[in-house]
């Protein structure tokens, strides 16, 4: 039996924030969920102006690079620095190719002139995907902290608080993925 | 393992946080700066219009009036005063030329400004561009402000 | 009192209590005015007693801060203030400044006034909050940057502590977003949406890292709580302010011209913004459940105390209350916001200045810790006048507010706005006795400078440990 | 801890990681597959939004399980994202059976 510990992996500082995020990703999915009921023609007709290839693409490379990141949890652990950078370091690519996939989706709508106040369905639709993009951003800039300092010899098989932080926030943007994809794209 | 909860981790949160939040905040307004020709109204933004809005803050109207729901709420809403007037300038006019110097007993009333004419069509010519802001679900509710 | 140049904060404390007599009183002329519609018609019109009324408490409450920052500095730092002759030059200047704007606001019609002062050079004047003239405001920004100037290099030049870091950015925060009050674009839209920069990234944004700095300070002071927890606290407790209140500000974005897509961010992120309130609350609880010693100063704790809850209950659950679009639809710019915004001022920012000046005072003063017991009764007395009176004015504003949005909002036969007016002014007579009772509650806080100043001072009462003794 | 790479002998293992993230790929294709090929399926659009939004329930406990590491923790902890999972769940479920009426 393995032994329990009382704290999730990480700071329990990033822990509180992670909630903090859930919260309000919550509140936009059942916002999102409870408009649509009030506007289902609307939604049901935009949602198919959205292009499922594409999201199945950012979907599976976000999880690949949650992945990685339990791949570069599971090096530190065995004391290995290098090959948890390496790992962090395909995490982060997988995350910019979801830039670069989710860039063309709105380089598509925005060309046709779609804005936040076109109307409520790409409201919901921009402000969820984009408020997500942004923590894509984030957790890269953080996964990059992370990985220099590995890199750089700052964790060891004993201390590595910093990088099961770094890998619970990265793991919170893709679960939020998890639920938004099916949400947006395909439920209807 | 023992509890790891560090001032280091909880103070990058609040920097990291605190700028991230910042940067989404700017985005939403440079979102917000894209709208704002299809509802602010510009197109009637003539200079005697901005000189009613001189007019409007020079004699402190915020003080006891709102304007779009945001000042004092002494005095009755104006964002659609223009409306409640019967789309008419002139009744806005001759409410204000009106007003008793020495109040109503026992009442509020507006003070007695003396304003010129030409004030007094600026000052009724912005409360006119102000109801013409497309508010969101056309606030505010009804006629009444 | 450790350093000698922390005594400067007397002088700001001391203005901070008079102008804060002066709000009251003009609080109460406004009071009677909503009733008794020409009290002192045409002498002070409403909109006259209102500026003194709303620009007296900003001012007071920035003397609070700079005092507390005078007095916390210097210790923080472990060293003397920097430039101390400055802090007096600019607190004679603000107060000169101060004193002149609301004499001008009394004395002259404010066209006049903005005649004087040739507002048409830089028009700022007439927007709510914002009424100084240009030049007082380009005198709040000289003094403020003298001030950011000394208490900054103070914070350089000695220890850094997180209290310090925290307040200096809440300080420049403060600096920075108040050159948005220059910024006056004819269209109105455009002039509605920054005028927000200052006024709600002021009180709930940099002003809440302030309220949490100060509120450190005095737990780590007069618990003896390990500063390392604290300090823990005070960041993920400000991290959340910043984080719900930033884009927390569309909640006042709703129905001034601006798009449609701020209902849904401002309504999440400001439905989230009594988290950090609530978790204010739990920490000063703890804090003080885990004390190492019981400080003499009681008046201190309970004010302390009393901050973290009204803040909670003013700003938190008030705030709450009207923040939601589909209710603010109806809810905006009625007595709803009054009533929020009175108790999330008094519970912010109003306790937190008197819990500052009640730590600090008895040292200024020469007392080693704490006033003599007979005083800190009379200040306890003030505390629960002033805060019980502010929750009954909170409860009559909202009743009011709840009557009005239904009378001229929401029934099927709407009513004019007077005719609304008239028929809640029950709830405006209440109010103004709640004031009144407010006001001895001031009047007992002042006494209580000058209760019991020949007594010893209390004492520190030694609890001991049942399992040790 | 280590996700027991090897054993003692040293004979190399799949990793459970590994083998959860194939699962969650596997669970993806499904997912976009009923998306997209619905029209051929014949679902009625009920079933599959309720489907789809249990699969997704099922990979984020798995992220949150195996991902995250939680299954290793007890106390109120151990269940944050499980119990975050059903409550958007639950409101975008009743938003739904709404709609469908």
């Amino acid at each position: 039996m393995m032994e329990k510990r009382k704290q999730p992996p990480g700071d329990l500082a990033i822990w509180i924030f992670i909630c903090a995020e859930l919260s309000v990703f919550a509140a936009f999915f059942a916002a999102y969920a409870f408009t649509r009921a009030k506007h289902l023609e609307l939604f049901n007709r935009y949602q198919q102006t959205l292009n499922t290839d594409y999201a199945l693409i950012n979907t599976l490379a976000l999880i690949t690079s949650s992945y990685f990141v339990v791949r570069a949890v599971a090096a530190i652990r065995e004391g290995s620095q290098r090959s948890c950078a390496r790992w962090l370091l395909a995490a982060i690519a997988m995350g910019a190719l979801f830039l670069v996939v989710k860039s063309m989706e709105y380089q598509h709508h925005f060309s046709h002139g779609v804005t936040l106040s076109t109307n409520t369905f790409y409201m919901f639709y921009i402000s969820l995907t984009f408020f997500h993009f942004m923590h894509v951003i984030m957790g890269m800039v953080i996964l990059a902290a992370v990985a220099l300092k590995a890199h750089a010899g700052g964790y060891t098989a004993e201390r590595h608080a910093g990088v099961e932080t770094g890998a619970s926030y990265w793991h919170m943007v893709d679960l939020v993925w998890i639920i938004l994809f099916p949400l947006v794209y395909v439920m209807r | 393992m023992s509890e790891t909860f560090t001032k280091s981790m909880a103070r990058n949160i609040f920097y990291g946080g605190s700028v991230f939040f910042f940067l989404l905040f700017l985005a939403l307004t440079f979102a917000s700066h894209q709208d704002f020709p299809s509802r602010d109204n510009h197109e009637a933004l003539t200079e005697t219009v901005a000189k009613g809005k001189r007019i409007w803050e020079t004699h402190d109207c915020i003080g006891c009036h709102t304007l779009l729901g945001e000042g004092a709420y002494f005095a009755p809403e104006l964002g659609n005063v223009y409306e409640r007037f019967g789309n008419s300038t002139e009744a806005i006019k001759a409410f204000i030329k009106s007003r008793p110097v020495d109040g109503v007993p026992g009442r509020r009333s507006m003070p007695q400004f003396n304003l010129s004419d030409e004030e007094l069509e600026q000052v009724a010519q912005f409360l006119k561009y102000a109801s013409g802001i497309k508010t969101a679900n056309n606030w505010p509710p009804n006629i009444k402000g | 009192m450790k350093y000698k140049s922390q005594s400067v904060a007397k002088l700001y404390f001391v203005a901070a209590i008079a102008l804060f007599v002066g709000q009251i009183l003009f609080g109460l002329v406004m009071g009677l005015q909503y009733v008794i519609g020409d009290f002192l018609f045409p002498e002070i019109p409403f909109n006259a007693a209102r500026m003194v009324h709303t620009n007296l408490l900003i001012v007071w409450l920035l003397f609070g801060f700079m005092g507390s920052a005078y007095y916390l500095v210097p210790e923080e730092s472990e060293r003397e203030l920097v430039a101390p002759w400055l802090a007096k030059l600019m607190f004679w200047i603000f107060l000169i400044a101060g004193a002149a704007t609301v004499a001008g606001y009394l004395l002259v019609p404010y066209a006049k006034l903005a005649e004087l002062t040739m507002d048409d050079l830089l028009p700022t004047m007439g927007r709510e909050f914002l009424e100084q003239p240009t030049v007082t405001k380009l005198g709040i920004v000289v003094v403020a940057l003298s001030f950011l100037f000394s208490i900054g290099m103070t914070i350089l030049k000695g220890r850094k502590t997180v209290v310090t870091l925290v307040l200096l950015i809440g300080l420049t925060g403060l600096a920075v977003f108040f050159l948005f009050a220059f910024y006056n674009p004819e269209n109105l839209v455009l002039d509605k949406y920054y005028w927000w920069w200052v006024v709600h990234l002021w009180v709930e944004g940099v002003w809440e890292l302030i309220l949490g700095a100060i509120l450190a300070f005095i737990l780590i002071k007069t618990t003896g709580v390990d500063r390392e927890v604290i300090e823990k606290w005070l960041y993920v407790i400000i991290a959340m302010t910043l984080i719900t209140g930033l884009i927390g500000t569309g909640h006042h974005y709703y129905w001034i011209g601006t798009p449609d897509f701020w209902q849904w961010w401002g309504s999440i992120f400001s439905a989230m913004e009594p988290i950090p309130f609530f978790m204010m609350t739990i920490f000063a609880f703890n804090m003080v459940n885990r004390r190492r010693r019981n400080h003499p100063n009681k008046a201190a704790v309970l004010w302390a105390l009393g901050t973290a809850v009204m803040a909670f209950l003013g700003a938190g659950v008030w705030g709450f209350l009207h923040t939601l679009a589909p209710v603010n639809y109806y809810t905006h710019g009625t007595q709803i916001t009054a009533a929020h915004g009175h108790m999330a001022f008094y519970g912010a920012y109003v306790m937190i200045v008197l819990a500052m000046i009640s730590y600090a005072m008895p040292m200024m003063r020469g007392r080693k810790a704490a006033n003599s017991p007979s005083s800190q009764v009379v200040e306890m007395w003030s505390f629960w006048l002033m805060t019980v009176s502010m929750v009954f004015i909170t409860l009559f504003l909202t009743g009011a507010g709840i009557l009005q949005t239904y009378l001229q909002r929401y029934s099927d036969q709407p009513l004019d706005f007077m005719t609304v007016q008239d028929k809640i002014s029950l709830f405006y007579w209440l109010r103004e006795i709640a004031g009144v009772i407010f006001l001895i509650g001031l009047v007992l806080y002042v006494v209580s400078f000058f209760v019991g100043t020949d007594d010893p001072e209390a004492v520190e009462k030694i609890e001991v440990d049942a399992e040790t003794a | 801890m280590p996700l027991t790479p090897r054993t003692e002998q040293g004979k190399a293992f799949i990793r459970p990681c590994t083998i959860i993230y194939l699962l969650l790929m596997s669970l993806t294709l499904l997912t976009w597959a009923l998306g997209r090929f619905n029209a051929q399926i014949g679902l009625p659009a009920m079933t599959l939004s309720m489907s789809v939004l249990g699969i997704a329930i099922l990979k984020g406990h798995l992220i949150g399980d195996f991902f995250m590491g939680l299954r290793r923790v007890r106390g109120p902890w151990r269940w944050v994202v499980t119990l975050w999972l059903l409550l958007p769940a639950s409101l975008i479920t009743i938003a739904f059976m709404q709609a469908g009426q």
